[in-house]
């Protein structure tokens, strides 16, 4: 009965929405959209204001975007859209930072503003989602090794804070896919609370115990480029596999040197853009999908050139 | 002889200091409004002064006052957020599934009880440090919470719990109305009750209240006990706003209501404070990030400015004061 | 009606109290005397409740009893004042009187106070009793405490040296509180180390030494040398007057120097010589004290150290500059309480760069003071909060007379310590004087004033009364001065 | 009147018993040392007890001996880790500009004194409680350390430098033996200088140290100052392991460390406090993560397991000490 863009039906992939639905409509003057951003203490979140703001040059329509303080002030966030309804923009863009802390702030919007949840959390009361597809992350990361390592391998899972969505719906993308050749083992999947420092300590720990792992999956590039110096200190820097999730400036400049392995892109500039793009669509008066998938792939060193592009 | 005794009027003058206190941030509080009123054009509405400040401060508030009564024995309770989000997801989920609402408050509340009962019987009985006790009950909590849940949020709560916690009552959000209610229940038990006064004095001199044949292990129980089902209650009143509970609720809810306690004058050797001046500390800690948020500063310049705020405010308190 | 037999009690191995027996009759006021660290306090407290002894026996009215802990022996009617304040600082006069007694949950101020006004006008205390409990002088504390034990109807009240911080006025109050309470049939046991009160108060007699039981005795049929003798185990000659001194040059000269609760003081003390503040309680000497040092700030005035004005004075700057200060309130301003007998020794050494932080320079700065002063127990590493009162107030001594200086300010320089010791104190007062030191003290024991002051100050209500020469001092006179009352014309209030 | 004198041999059982305090975790920590190697294959070895266990005890360990000191004096200091994500990020940012690595080193270190020095003068020259001034100053820091750097990594650092803090002597790495060192030497600072003294007689009655004479808001500031420094060492430590710096370096540091001071037996209330036992406490916290961690317990049982484990072994160390 939850609502989940993973699993959602009425889905369309964002490179199909000139096709499906036409150009961009021209927005009426002055249309003001905010931004409810989760924090900008990542550079997920940082990009994906930069994709506001790029977005909004585009398509014609100022949009401001702001950030609570610090990642997990649920009830602040609230206030904080509470505040930005007062101020009377015609749509919000909410990345929420647990999956209900800003129904509250969806209802009342109801009846002056659009709201779109744009990433990572799900209101399940949003009418509209754009993001990526969390699952999907995971699952990308999961073919690859299924196809290099045949023959079976150790891999190890560093998980993003427990309870939260993206990390469950990443990390189970991941070992649901895996597990279809058990010689491939998730010998241990343990969460580091999306922060280098305990990922690069607990990789380590875990590097000892198993000397041969063959592979990390980690939730975030964050913690994936902990688990890159605590392999590279361990003296398995090649030999042992690590994947982040994001696509963060430095993780393209880990990959580019030979540390980080990959990660899973999901294009936060390009997000951004696209979420301004469906907001305006949708006060133009367009019916869309309810979930809006933007692209994701895996970047790996080969593919670096190709995907940086879209940093800009 | 006579002229030298302090006076009963100068016995009111002291008292009357000791109220400046609160005074002081009330003042701090009015000045900001005003100023802001007229620096930000969509500050000074009814509307944003309840749902853009009001709420926030409410479930702050609640946390806050269970946390002035535990600093002011001396202890300090980490584990609220924690306890909350526990309290929350049981009462949840058993409204979740038909049991009636009344009956499921009513023990999301006892859970709060129980986890504030095992902090205080940890830090009474076993005699361990209140802030070890409640670090580790707040993991403990957590954890539990996660686990009863799987991590899920549980999503669909009964429309009657919702409107009887998130509603209105007089045009007032029912939450801000709990607040103001509880405020003054807990100010008048720590006034004018025997308990209230005890607690009072646990903090001021622990060893002379226990010299006066007073069970002071019950009373350090009971103020821990507080703070859970306040803790718990808060919870209740978020999740009836949101229409969710969900168990990683409550993070960080520790720190902030300690430091509307402690902007309120309580003191975190014990002894002293106040419950309105939680309140007070509460509405100014949201009333500060409404307006950085209305003036649209961005977030790296929302933290300088909320430092600089929160120690200029104690600084204009310090100095007004006197001494 | 109480009676303790065999009573045996030691801390971590050193034993405290060997096989003491006392008992109390209804209706009289039995005193237990003995030196500092005797084992009085110890043995008060398990009375109370507060220690277990590890043998012996206690019985209440012919029933042996077990007392665990204070609730316990609150239920058997016995009520006691600490030789610390108990009070609680933030809480009012009337809610300190009753606290434990309240008697319903809910809370009625007007009725506490009206309840809590006969108890304090017995004990003659003049405040309103919703004041804060620290807004009040120690000595009005004091009298709180004294109070409160009253209104608990006790059969049974223990005194724990209730006057180590009253004036004479109050003295006198409490004598007729004890009086009112042993016509009523109240037992008191009652710790001094003033023999005047003995003698005017005492029905029987018990001395301790070294924690054992001494003796028994009718307090009319002995003397005040009898007692001394069971005490010290010796005899001690009594000195009244200060032996001749000449003072030198002026040490420290203050004008008009004004503060919170004083105003327009102006005083010079003399190298080698001893200045008493003498007054009654609340006329504002502590203070004066206080601002000299720089402790509190002061509102106008001057203070000049051999003729060099101190303008903002800290007490860091008074203490490089020569000047030692001694608090009145012990415990909270004088002692480091869990910090070890050496360490509160050396803080002023330490600060003069007299002393290394070596154990071994410890010690050789610590020992000789511990056997000059007769510190007891003699070890300079136990934690002071477990040394008896006076054995604390040694320590603090000790730590200016380590360091040196110049000027010496003293609050109550004896403040519950022993006839031995005090002889001993008033004879390094005299030292320090021959010395050169200059002293100027605060103290309100008339004898003591009269025994050890070159020049006595009297104030009144926050400004100097007047000005006495040893040679012209009495007991008389100073109260005279203190009080406002003509010479001859006695004032009531402390007839 | 000998006989009741404690002998020279009782006052050094007295301070055997003090001793006990360290020694009872010490015992905790092998014991628990024991239990884990019969449990966990990989956990007894002695790189992974020094490498898995020491090293990230490393960091945790360094900042806790400021707080120790910090709190020994009754303050408290919030913004440790702030302060560690400001020297981080403007040591990174010289070294990445070509300053060099001593002197970029010496500037964060510096950042780290003066960040300390602000909390120190607000707490005894304005004097305003150190919760509050350091809850300001934690946010404030923060701010400063986002805005500097707009929020993104400093990545390129000098190998030089990662090779000098990230590296090993004698087999041992340098985080591990710097914080030994510090430990060692922060203990005989505290206990043989007459500052250190000074630090633990505030900590007991500030009042009755001032009234000695001694400058006692000098003394504070100094604690304050030093944990700057510290939080200010520690963090070029991590940034030389991990080869980054980011502004949000450090968050939630300061309770890790206050954990391992009071896990240690520091007081909360002050004047008691040693630094061994920050090491011991820091050591204890970390073995708990390594064998969770290897012993791939999941994420909410870590927590469960977390809570139970902290409040059990200071229910031991309760008890072994006796009383
Ligand atoms: N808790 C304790 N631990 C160790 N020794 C103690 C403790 N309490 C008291 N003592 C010791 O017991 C002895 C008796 O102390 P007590 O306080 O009974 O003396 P006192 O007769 O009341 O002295 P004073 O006249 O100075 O008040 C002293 O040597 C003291 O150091
Ligand atoms: N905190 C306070 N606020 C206002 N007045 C005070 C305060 N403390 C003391 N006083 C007043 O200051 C005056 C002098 O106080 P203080 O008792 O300390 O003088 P003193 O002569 O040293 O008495 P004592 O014999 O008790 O030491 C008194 O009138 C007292 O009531
Ligand atoms: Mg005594
Ligand atoms: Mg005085």
């Amino acid at each position: 009965q939850t609502f989940s863009p993973d699993t959602e039906k009425s889905r369309v992939a964002s490179d199909q929405l000139v096709k499906q639905f036409g150009a961009v409509p021209k927005p009426a003057a002055g249309v003001q959209i905010g931004g409810v951003m989760k924090a900008l203490s990542n550079e997920y979140w940082q990009l994906l204001r930069t994709g506001y703001l790029k977005g909004g040059t585009k398509y014609g329509v100022k949009v401001d975007a702001q950030a609570p303080s610090n990642e997990s002030d649920q009830i602040g966030q609230l206030s904080m859209m509470n505040t930005m309804i007062g101020k009377g923009y015609k749509a919000l863009l909410i990345s929420p930072q647990s999956d209900v802390n800003l129904l509250p702030g969806i209802v009342r919007a109801d009846k002056t503003s659009l709201v779109i949840n744009v990433n990572d959390a799900v209101a399940p009361t949003a009418q509209h989602f754009v993001g990526n597809i969390q699952y999907d992350n995971g699952v990308s990361v999961a073919n690859y090794l299924l196809k290099t390592f045949p023959k079976g391998g150790q891999i190890a899972v560093i998980e993003g804070q427990a309870g939260v969505y993206a990390a469950k719906q990443r990390t189970l993308g991941f070992k649901t896919t895996l597990a279809k050749n058990p010689a491939l083992k998730i010998v241990a999947s343990v969460p580091a609370d999306w922060d280098r420092q305990k990922a690069f300590s607990t990789a380590r720990d875990l590097l000892r115990r198993y000397p041969d792992l063959t592979a990390f999956y980690c939730n975030n590039d964050t913690m994936a480029l902990g688990v890159v110096e605590a392999v590279k200190a361990s003296g398995r820097l090649g030999k042992t596999l690590v994947f982040g999730t994001d696509g963060i400036n430095a993780a393209y400049d880990s990959i580019k040197k030979g540390e980080l392995t990959g990660t899973v892109d999901s294009f936060p500039v390009l997000t951004g853009e696209v979420a301004v793009e469906v907001a305006v669509r949708l006060l133009a008066g367009q019916k869309l999908p309810k979930v809006i998938a933007t692209p994701q792939a895996l970047v790996m060193k080969d593919s670096v050139a190709k995907y940086e592009q879209f940093k800009k | 002889m006579q002229k030298i005794q302090p006076s009963p009027k100068s016995a009111n003058r002291a008292a009357l200091v000791e109220r400046l206190r609160e005074a002081g941030i009330l003042a701090i509080l009015l000045l900001g409004a005003v100023v802001f009123s007229f620096l930000v054009p969509s500050f000074f509405s009814v509307d944003n002064a309840i749902n853009g400040i009001g709420l926030s401060a409410a479930i702050n508030t609640i946390v806050a006052i269970g946390l002035t009564y535990v600093i002011i024995t001396g202890g300090i309770d980490l584990s609220v957020g924690s306890t909350a989000a526990l309290a929350a997801v049981i009462g949840a989920d058993l409204m979740q599934r038909g049991t009636p609402v009344l009956l499921a408050v009513l023990i999301a509340l006892a859970v709060g009880a129980v986890a504030g009962l095992v902090n205080g019987l940890l830090v009474t009985r076993v005699q361990l440090a209140p802030f070890i006790v409640t670090l580790g009950t707040m993991t403990f909590y957590r954890g539990l919470a996660l686990s009863y849940t799987g991590g899920q949020p549980i999503l669909s709560l009964p429309d009657g719990f919702k409107r009887a916690l998130g509603g209105t009552v007089l045009g007032l959000p029912i939450p801000l109305v709990a607040a103001l209610a509880l405020v003054a229940l807990f100010t008048v038990f720590l006034k004018f009750t025997r308990t209230g006064q005890y607690i009072l004095a646990l903090g001021g001199n622990a060893e002379a209240v226990r010299l006066s044949g007073i069970n002071t292990n019950r009373y350090i129980t009971l103020t821990y006990v507080i703070s859970g089902v306040l803790a718990a209650f808060a919870a209740l009143v978020l999740i009836a706003q949101l229409g969710a509970a969900e168990p990683i609720l409550g993070s960080g809810w520790e720190l902030s209501a300690i430091a509307a306690a402690v902007v309120g004058g309580t003191s975190l050797s014990g002894g002293k404070g106040n419950v309105v001046g939680a309140l007070l500390g509460a509405l100014l800690l949201s009333m500060l990030q409404n307006v950085l948020t209305l003036m649209g500063v961005q977030a790296f310049y929302q933290l300088l400015a909320t430092g600089v705020i929160i120690i200029g405010a104690m600084v204009i308190d310090r100095y007004t004061r006197g001494r | 009606m109480l009676s303790a037999q065999h009573i045996n009690k030691s801390f971590s191995g050193v034993q405290v109290l060997h096989d003491v027996q006392f008992s109390l009759m209804a209706g009289e006021v039995h005193a237990l005397l003995g030196e500092n660290g005797a084992g009085k306090s110890t043995l008060l407290k398990t009375l109370f409740g507060m220690h277990l002894p590890d043998s012996g026996t206690l019985s209440v009215a012919g029933q042996p009893v077990v007392l665990g802990s204070p609730r316990d022996a609150q239920s058997q009617g016995i009520a006691m004042i600490h030789q610390e304040l108990a009070l609680i600082p933030e809480l009012s006069v009337a809610q300190n009187v009753l606290l434990g007694n309240e008697g319903r949950e809910v809370l009625n101020y007007g009725q506490m106070q009206a309840r809590v006004r006969p108890f304090l006008e017995q004990v003659g205390l003049n405040v309103h009793p919703a004041t804060p409990v620290k807004r009040l002088t120690i000595a009005q504390q004091q009298m709180v405490e004294i109070a409160r034990a009253v209104a608990r109807q006790a059969r049974i009240i223990i005194m724990d040296e209730p006057t180590s911080s009253l004036t004479t006025h109050e003295i006198e109050q409490l004598y007729r509180v004890v009086r009112d309470l042993t016509a009523r049939g109240v037992g008191i046991i009652y710790v001094s180390h003033h023999f005047d009160e003995i003698e005017e108060l005492a029905d029987r007699v018990t001395v301790l030494r070294d924690g054992r039981y001494i003796g028994t005795v009718q307090q009319r049929e002995v003397t005040q040398d009898q007692l001394v003798t069971m005490m010290v185990g010796r005899e001690l000659v009594a000195q009244t007057a200060p032996p001749a001194r000449t003072p030198g040059a002026v040490r420290l000269e203050v004008r008009g120097l004004s503060g919170d609760g004083f105003r327009d003081v102006s005083l010079q003390v003399r190298a080698g010589e001893v200045v008493t503040l003498a007054g009654l309680i609340g006329a504002g000497r502590t203070e004066v004290l206080r601002a000299i040092y720089g402790a509190d700030p002061s509102a106008g005035g001057e203070v000049r150290l051999e003729g060099a004005a101190m303008s903002r004075r800290t007490p860091a700057d008074m203490m490089r500059r020569g000047v030692g200060f001694i608090a009145e309130d012990r415990r909270h301003q004088g002692i480091v309480p869990d910090a070890r007998v050496s360490v509160n020794m050396m803080l002023t050494s330490w600060a003069k760069g007299k002393v290394g932080v070596g154990e071994r320079d410890m010690l050789r700065v610590a020992e000789p003071q511990i056997q000059q002063l007769g510190i007891r127990p003699a070890n300079p590493n136990q934690i002071i909060r477990r040394l008896s009162g006076g054995n604390q107030q040694k320590v603090i001594l000790a730590r200016w007379l380590s360091a040196g200086c110049d000027l010496l300010l003293i609050d109550e320089p004896t403040r519950g310590i022993d006839v031995a010791s005090k002889a001993d104190i008033y004879a390094l007062i005299d030292d320090l004087a021959q010395a050169g030191v200059a002293v100027l003290m605060v103290s309100s024991e008339l004898p003591e004033v009269l025994r050890l002051s070159d020049r006595i100050l009297v104030m009144r209500e926050g400004r100097l009364a007047g000005e006495l020469a040893a040679a012209d001092a009495s007991e008389e006179r100073i109260l005279a001065l203190a009080t406002g009352a003509q010479t001859h014309a006695k004032d009531p209030a402390v007839a």
